[in-house]
């Protein structure tokens, strides 16, 4: 898999170099092996600290709504799940595509550190990586065992790109992705309180998931915004964790195309993607199925309606 | 003093005078009709409306007026639109007195003074101005340049008119930015005028408004000869406790509540300009 | 400083005998802001808005709270009112302590206190308040007339004497409707015909009348003054500025086996034809579906016969725009299917007929050449009964539950007129009770019974069956207290009216609110009994409820009263109730554009600063104030809160939110 | 389940569309069908104005239960409001289920203006199934009760 | 020397808890914070570090101030601080320890924050030493020796027991009133201490170079080009603020309950973009300048006010949890000094 990180950074010494784009979108190396982070490269030379790995989780099209605004066109690799969050945005004019050059790459899933740590790995040289592997300090761990919760159940396809860089075909996923939200539904009212109490009482509202995420891309959040009548900064009571986190799934609602990255970032490990999914999985249910960021010219489901929609009294599945 | 300091008293507001059509001036006692604490010029106290917010004001009132304190408002946020829709005998609640102040007992002591003012920049100034008016043997010349946009917005035009004109060994030059009809004075910007008046080098100048006057205002005493360390200003930033913790404003290594509002020109020249 | 008033009416007892007033107003003049607030008996009275006049000025209130009957009944009376003492009329709000307190609540106590938190909601929504003004729209000068029956046909009439341009859209062949159907009129006996046609042929001379026959409405948009319509003129074959009406190709066509809808399809009519005599206009239409030359190319003898080339097979549909500043929906009315009636055997028995095919059959033009006989074997019946309320008054579900008001009347005029001209048939009538309210219509009634002996019966009709080659009707006679089996020659139904099917669709484009039964909603059912609550929507004839042809007319003039009243205006007020984008938040993502029904939301790229001296472009929304209804669909789909509703802000629901749990 | 003490009545806030649901809580009125007190209607011009902060800011002040009325489906007087409204609350409604908020504390009901009959049936069957489940305990802010 | 072992140490919670409040390590769903011990929880003791610091307790995320009354033009002061009763801060690690000099260097610096003030009083802080530390803990660096940190009572595990060591009056006073424990030797504990600080000599951080970070460095840190590039992923979120133990910014806030109005505070974060917004202008306009406010803080603005002494702890959680893997310790090695390559 080294192959691909090669034959990604001469792609963008070659873009540099023509003078085709300005200014490269990847990733960087880190200190521990894991702390890879999202970097825009400036020049052939700062390449060298270009990586593409595992561990290169994290969602980059968010930040094209501020690189795409500057001057000159940048040159951004997509793993599939990225390119969803892409379109998107490029549906809800937040991006400027003329200025982006998009470049696919493969994923085969992305590790999750917190599982590498809690298979006893902690820090990491360097990670050996086959379609269905990962090799660690010597240890070979099946994909399933540490790749990250939104890669277990990731049916992304690469959508259209400028280039596109590949060697392998996709895995398929491990999980039914609505396992987990079939799982809640069948719990009892009590039950289903009890484990979202037990969840959302550990979130601090450092607010990771919500600047992470590429639907929330406001000029003002309305939690910041002290007209919006609903702004805090705190969960002062326990109702405004609930408060949050309904209002911003809702708001992301039909929008958000199930990238993982709230549940990812959470120093909480809240499976915050466990309210987006219920979404998408009742969207899929009653209006038939949506997969938001496949298209850049649909309706999305919350803004479009047909006369024979289940009365709200229908909806509920599962039990009481 | 303790964080006590966090917890208000309650203010009623007994006045309410309109200065400009932005400006209005408060008149702040206790419910039982006192002065809620004592300060030094420059100094500012924060005012809140409960369930509006709390906010931070300069004491626009002389240290030596010992029945009530002052501060002229300009109408800009939340909290300064509710105070200026309110009614006398609203209660408010206040806390302070908070920042360093004009160091009046020191570097201007026996000094010439020279304060520079652009609109609503007059009102700390104002607070020690009238220190220096009550305490008039400490201090030698005082020279004045005050500007605003219009007649209309030059705050406290009337006092200036009858007090400080008649005060001895006072200069006040009034100045606006266009001509208007009924304006008989100058009329151009504060920077120009102040070289325009020449004032001699020998004075300590304070500077109190816009970001913009402010550095153009400088710009114009440095080519008039002053030194930076000649040069205070009283700055406005952020700010939330007021007692140097809750890490707002803090700027390098100062807190503005705590350390300023007033600086020496220098002494900001050695801070981050995130001001 | 706000300074409120507060103002609790009594409505006499209305609120006054469950609500105490006086404590509403005690408890509320505590509340901050609030600086007078009194009551009295009748708050909408000249006297009850002089003291809120009065108040504001003496007072300076900034804004009112009447505590009164419902914001639908009287929000705009206290609006002028503030308006009227130099107040902005948005700065007034109502609290509905009648509808939803007093007339619900028996307790005093429990009402006093809800009437309480309702005065608390409407002053905390009424402290966000801002003063608004509408925006102003011109009106187009030009009527649309849905339906060309009577009481389109009488609408149209009007608003062209008046001197605006007015369009029929008739969606079958010709103007007249059901009323062209009829033989005569009660209670005069007049001749249907003879009233009507003299309308019809005003309407196609009128210079200011444009019929469209055989078309639909396709869609329409816009708002009241603006309105944008697409209408679809159908296909008829037959090019209507050439067509003469000859008659020669009707004659000349070899295939003759369409049903006549003019006649109720109790005779055939040729696949080219002329609806009827007096059709307007007199022009011929072709039947596609039997016509031989456009169902397999061979034939085209009507082509051939025609003299001015008027025939052209080739025709399609074709779709116009036109605009208009008023829309008149006359779409009337159709006689109920009969399938969940088959007790009486209506789709079994020839010689079961609807009241409607009765009066074809009657009539001079009809079927029979007015001679009346039975449809099966054209003899001239010698019994004929009567069964009144067939699916009329009819709470079982299979019928409607209303009184299709006009049986009674035609049943009466149907009996007279057969004993009149064959006095030697036996008529009877089964009953479940007469309704004769009107001018002359109970005189008329009990001519029918007195004079003409037609034979009443009080009860319902069990079922119909044949025996012996008579139908025999077996009903209860209640006064007799018997069961009673009439062996008929013909039966008779008063099947009921429902509104022609064709009005809801109207209704959804025209956003017209409908209500259980089709019928469409007036926007005050005694007060604005020719107005659909959607401005520049109006309502003329059966399709707002039964009536009959005197009340259609009546209500088709009050319709054009009111339509010409507002063509009369240069410029309309817009709604000042608007969506309106707060372009510092807004991310011009598009989606608020996506739910508006009025395609009032545009995008801009606008500059701003964003401090430093430095300035971004960004996209913004940006809502047309003259097309936005003030829905409001948009607010909730933004994310970010940049779009709000003015009048309903997000801050101000909010507000009588906190206002109502507050406890 | 806890009953409600005769003190703490429910409280249902209903927010009604103005031309439809509203008119029928006239009409409930006018025909003097009664429903408990505990119901407060604000109006709002549509079914789709009502924002799920409305909704969630109501059970944080103390609501116990939240209807939200309009036209029926087809009927809406801005033509589509109500698809819309149907959409959100279907979705946000599930949402709350699954957060494991009773679901007999929310509803949507589409009331036409002839329907002041059905308005007031809605109202009493709606109060006595929110009173059944007592205080609204999963969608409090302690704050606002104290 | 005091001792239990480590499977009795539910008797241990129990028997503090029965006399005062016991705050400690604690597991719910998948993440260990300091929480209050009650029957049932699922105590997670050998985790070494919670998400949130230990500085909730003294500081916590949210706490009330006053609460106001008003009644026409007339506003009523009501106090809402509370007095809190004794409490026992089990498990406190070296770094977080260390954290609670600098909170106090800021809270208890005149005027002294009372509500703060209070708790600190009222706790006996029970230390625990790092057995296995991490190769993100850095905490050497400032001087913190985890493997002997310096409590009210100091606890460190050894095989499968526990062992308490007393440091303070206070110390002696809870280990002398506990009963299920049982006389120690000291031996084992300096052999488990020597083991540990040889682990922590092996980590990857712990010789990380500050030596430029000074206060006559300020403006010279400040306009280092570097920061562009450090805080270019950074999504001006507040993880690396709510988790930090030394972060002490707040927000003064009001909220409108249904009986009036209840002043709190809350933690703010120097990261988000409000946090200096004033109506018209902000001081720090972008995420570059928020991001370098934040560590010039810790690294320079914080010493130079305060003896020399770091903002920073090493504890480590700021590089484990930052979203995009932005950290104080990439800021070190850029911007440190020289020995950092």
């Amino acid at each position: 898999m080294q192959r691909i990180e090669t034959a990604m950074i001469e792609k963008a010494k070659a873009l540099l170099s023509s003078g085709e784009v300005t200014r490269v979108l990847g990733w960087k190396k880190g200190e521990l092996g894991y702390d890879v982070e999202p970097c825009v490269f400036k020049s052939e030379e700062s390449l060298k600290d270009f990586c593409y790995n595992v561990f290169c989780g994290a969602n980059l099209s968010k930040y094209l709504v501020e690189e795409s605004k500057k001057e000159g066109k940048i040159l951004v690799f997509l793993k599939p799940c990225d390119s969803y969050s892409f379109n998107q945005l490029i549906k809800e004019h937040r991006i400027n595509k003329e200025n982006v050059y998009t470049v696919g790459v493969e994923c085969q899933g992305k590790v999750d550190p917190y599982k590498l740590k809690e298979n006893g790995i902690e820090m990491v040289d360097s990670a050996v990586e086959t379609v269905d592997t990962v090799t660690v300090k010597g240890k070979e761990f099946k994909k399933e065992e540490i790749i990250l919760g939104k890669c277990l159940t990731c049916t992304k396809k690469p959508l259209s790109y400028d280039d596109i860089i590949s060697f392998n075909e996709k895995r398929e996923p491990v999980l039914d992705r609505f396992e987990t939200v079939k799982k809640l539904e069948a719990m009892t009212a009590d039950e289903r309180y009890a484990f979202w109490k037990d969840q959302l009482s550990n979130c601090i509202r450092c607010n990771a998931c919500r600047n992470v995420c590429p639907a929330c891309t406001c000029t003002k959040c309305v939690f910041d915004n002290d007209n919006s009548g609903i702004a805090s900064k705190a969960n002062s009571d326990s109702f405004e964790e609930k408060l949050f986190h309904i209002i911003r799934a809702f708001h992301v609602a039909g929008r958000c195309t199930d990238c993982g990255e709230c549940s990812r970032v959470c120093p909480q490990h809240i499976p915050l993607h466990l309210l987006n999914r219920k979404f998408i999985s009742d969207i899929d249910r009653l209006y038939g199925e949506y997969q938001a960021g496949e298209d850049t010219d649909s309706k999305g489901p919350l803004t479009n309606y047909t006369t024979g929609d289940v009365d709200p009294s229908d909806v509920f599945g599962g039990n009481n | 003093m303790t964080n006590e300091a966090l917890i208000p008293v309650i203010g009623v507001i007994t006045d309410i005078r309109k200065d400009t059509p932005d400006v209005k001036t408060f008149r702040v006692v206790t419910p039982d009709g006192k002065k809620a604490f004592e300060h030094m010029p420059g100094q500012c106290a924060m005012l809140s409306i409960p369930g509006i917010g709390e906010a931070m004001f300069s004491i626009t009132s002389s240290p030596t007026n010992t029945e009530f304190m002052e501060f002229s408002i300009k109408k800009c946020g939340c909290v300064t639109s509710w105070l200026h829709a309110c009614e006398v005998g609203q209660q408010v609640t206040i806390r302070g007195p908070y920042g360093n102040g004009f160091p009046v007992t020191k570097d201007f002591k026996g000094k010439n003074l020279l304060f520079i003012a652009g609109g609503i920049g007059l009102a700390p100034l104002r607070s020690v101005i009238n220190y220096v008016r009550a305490n008039r043997a400490d201090y030698g010349t005082v020279d004045i340049v005050y500007g605003s946009r219009s007649m209309d917005d030059l705050v406290d035009f009337k006092e200036i008119e009858e007090e400080w004109k008649n005060e001895k060994d006072f200069n006040v030059y009034l100045t606006i930015d266009r001509p208007q009809e009924g304006w008989n004075g100058h009329v151009g910007f504060v920077p120009a005028y102040v070289k325009e008046v020449n004032i001699p080098t020998d004075r300590t100048a304070v500077l109190c408004g816009p970001p913009i006057m402010i550095k153009f205002t400088l710009q114009a005493l440095l080519e008039l000869g002053f030194e930076k360390t000649q040069v205070f200003t009283t700055l406005e930033f952020r700010m939330k406790c007021g007692i140097g913790k809750c890490g707002r404003c803090n700027v390098g290594d100062k807190y503005i509540c705590k350390d300023g509002p007033v600086f020496r020109m220098d002494q900001l020249e050695e801070l981050p300009s995130e001001y | 400083m706000q300074k409120i008033g507060v103002f609790v009416c009594w409505c006499g007892s209305n609120i006054a005998a469950t609500v105490d007033v006086k404590k509403v107003a005690d408890v509320l003049r505590l509340e901050p802001g609030v600086v007078i607030s009194e009551t009295y008996q009748y708050m909408c009275s000249e006297n009850g808005q002089a003291l809120i006049r009065n108040a504001i000025k003496e007072n300076g209130l900034t804004g009112i709270v009447v505590c009164s009957c419902s914001p639908r009944m009287h929000e705009a009376t206290f609006r002028k009112t503030a308006e009227s003492a130099g107040l902005n009329p948005y700065m007034v709000e109502i609290a509905n302590i009648r509808e939803q307190c007093s007339w619900i609540h028996k307790d005093m106590d429990e009402a006093t206190e809800k009437a309480i938190v309702l005065g608390r909601s409407a002053i905390a929504k009424l402290k966000l308040n801002a003063p608004l003004t509408s925006g102003e729209s011109a009106v187009v000068k030009r009527a649309l007339v849905i339906g060309g029956g009577i009481a389109g046909i009488q609408s149209a009439l009007d608003i062209a004497e008046a001197g605006y341009e007015v369009d029929i859209v008739e969606s079958s062949a010709t103007i007249g409707g059901n009323m062209a159907k009829l033989d005569k009129t009660f209670p005069t006996l007049d001749c249907a015909a003879c009233i009507l046609t003299p309308k019809m042929v005003d309407c196609a001379q009128n210079e200011n009348i444009d019929i469209m026959t055989f078309s639909e409405i396709e869609s329409v948009k816009g708002f009241v003054g603006n309105f944008k319509v697409q209408i679809r003129r159908k296909a008829r074959f037959v090019d209507e500025k050439k067509c003469t009406g000859c008659g020669v190709c009707m004659q000349k066509c070899p295939s003759k086996k369409g049903k006549n809808e003019f006649n109720m399809g109790l005779n055939n009519r040729p696949a080219i034809y002329i609806p009827f005599a007096q059709a307007i206009p007199n022009v011929a239409i072709i039947d596609p579906e039997q016509c031989l030359k456009l169902k397999n190319g061979k034939c085209g003898l009507c082509a051939m016969q025609c003299q001015v080339n008027a025939i052209d097979y080739t025709q399609k549909d074709e779709i116009i725009e036109r605009e208009y500043g008023a829309i008149v929906v006359a779409t009337g009315y159709k006689p109920i299917s009969l399938e969940n009636f088959n007790e009486y055997g209506y789709d079994t028995y020839k010689d079961v007929v609807t009241s409607l095919e009765l009066e074809r059959l009657m009539n001079a033009a009809g079927p029979s050449d007015g001679h009346l006989v039975r449809p099966s074997d054209h003899k001239e019946p010698k019994v004929i009964t009567f069964i009144q309320c067939v699916g009329s008054r009819d709470t079982s579900g299979c019928g409607k539950p209303y009184c299709s008001k006009i049986c009674c009347m035609y049943t009466a005029k149907h009996a007279m007129l057969i004993r009149e001209k064959y006095p030697d048939t036996e008529v009877h009538v089964f009953y479940i009770d007469v309704r004769t309210p009107g001018k002359n219509y109970d005189e008329f009634f009990r001519r029918a019974v007195e004079q003409y002996g037609v034979d009443y019966i009080k009860g319902m009709v069990g079922k119909v069956y044949e025996e012996n080659g008579k139908l025999m009707v077996q009903g209860s006679d209640l006064i007799n207290n018997e069961q009673v089996v009439i062996p008929s020659d013909l039966v008779v139904l008063a099947a009921a009216i429902e509104p022609n099917p064709s009005v809801r669709k109207i209704a959804t484009m025209v956003t017209a609110s409908i209500d259980t039964n089709n019928f469409l909603t007036e926007a005050h059912a005694k007060l604005r009994p020719v107005e659909s609550p959607t401005a520049g929507i109006f309502l003329s004839g059966v399709c707002q409820g039964p009536k009959d042809i005197p009340e259609t007319v009546s209500q088709a003039s009050a319709c054009a009263a009111k339509v010409v009243g507002l063509l009369s205006k240069d410029k309309l007020k817009c709604n000042a109730c608007v969506a309106h984008s707060d372009e510092t938040l807004c991310t011009g993502c598009s989606v608020c554009a996506n739910v508006c029904p009025y395609g009032a939301i545009t995008y801009v790229d606008k500059e701003f600063r964003i401090g430093g001296g430095k300035t971004e472009t960004r996209r913004v929304a940006s809502v047309n104030e003259a097309v936005c209804q003030g829905c409001g669909a948009c607010t909730v789909t933004c994310p970010s809160g940049a779009m709000d509703l003015k009048g309903f802000s997000n801050k101000q629901i909010m507000a009588e939110v906190d206002a109502i749990c507050k406890r | 389940m806890q009953e409600m003490n005769n003190e703490k009545r429910p409280l249902i806030v209903a927010f009604c569309c103005n031309w439809c649901s509203y008119a029928g809580a006239d009409l409930a009125g006018s025909s003097r069908l009664s429903y408990p007190a505990d119901v407060k209607i604000i109006r709002v011009p549509c079914s789709c104005r009502v924002n799920p902060m409305f909704i969630l800011k109501a059970f944080q002040r103390g609501a116990d239960g939240v209807i939200i009325c309009g036209c029926h489906p087809g009927d809406c007087h801005y033509t589509t409001g109500n698809y819309y409204a149907r959409r959100r609350m279907s979705l946000l409604f599930s949402m709350l289920d699954y957060l494991g908020i009773e679901r007999e504390r929310t509803r949507v009901e589409w009331v036409s203006a002839a329907e002041g009959a059905k308005f007031s049936a809605v109202m009493n069957d709606f109060a006595s199934k929110v009173a059944a489940l007592g205080e609204n305990k999963r969608l409090e802010d302690l704050r606002c009760k104290e | 020397m005091k001792k239990i072992a480590y499977k009795n140490l539910d008797l241990l919670y129990k028997e503090i808890a029965g006399a005062q409040e016991l705050y400690l390590p604690v597991k719910v769903a998948k993440a260990t914070n300091f929480k209050k011990y009650e029957d049932g929880v699922e105590v997670d003791i050998k985790s070494l570090q919670t998400v949130k610091s230990a500085k909730d307790l003294f500081f916590p995320q949210s706490e009330d101030m006053m609460e106001f009354k008003t009644s026409g033009k007339n506003i009523e002061i009501i106090d809402a601080r509370k007095t809190p009763a004794p409490f026992v801060l089990f498990g406190v690690r070296g770094c977080d320890l260390k954290s609670f000099e600098i909170l106090d260097r800021v809270f208890l610096a005149e005027p002294v924050d009372t509500m703060y003030k209070a708790k600190r009083e009222a706790v006996t802080v029970v230390t625990l030493a790092c057995n296995n530390p991490e190769s993100s803990c850095f905490c050497k660096v400032f001087g913190v020796d985890a493997s002997n940190p310096k409590g009210d009572v100091q606890a460190t595990i050894v095989g499968d027991e526990m062992f308490f060591e007393p440091l303070t009056e206070k110390g002696r006073a809870l280990l002398d009133s506990l009963k299920c424990l049982e006389d120690g030797d000291a031996t084992a504990v300096e052999g488990e201490k020597k083991a540990i600080a040889e682990k922590i000599d092996a980590l990857p951080f712990v010789n990380l170079d500050l030596s430029e970070f000074k206060g006559e460095n300020l403006m010279k840190l400040f306009d280092r080009p570097e920061w562009e590039d450090l805080s270019k992923a950074c999504l001006g979120c507040g993880t690396c603020t709510f988790v930090c133990p030394t972060c002490q910014c707040f927000d003064i806030r009001d909220f409108q309950t249904n009986a009036g109005v209840k002043r709190f505070r809350c933690w703010d974060s120097c990261m988000y973009s409000e946090f200096t917004k004033m109506a018209a202008e902000n001081p720090r306009k972008n995420q570059m300048q928020r991001y370098r406010q934040r560590f010039m803080h810790k690294l320079c603005y914080f010493p130079s006010n305060n003896d020399g002494e770091y903002g920073c702890v090493g504890c480590g959680r700021c590089v484990k949890k930052c979203p995009q893997s932005l950290n104080i310790v990439k800021v070190i090695k850029k911007l440190g000094g020289k020995n950092n390559d």
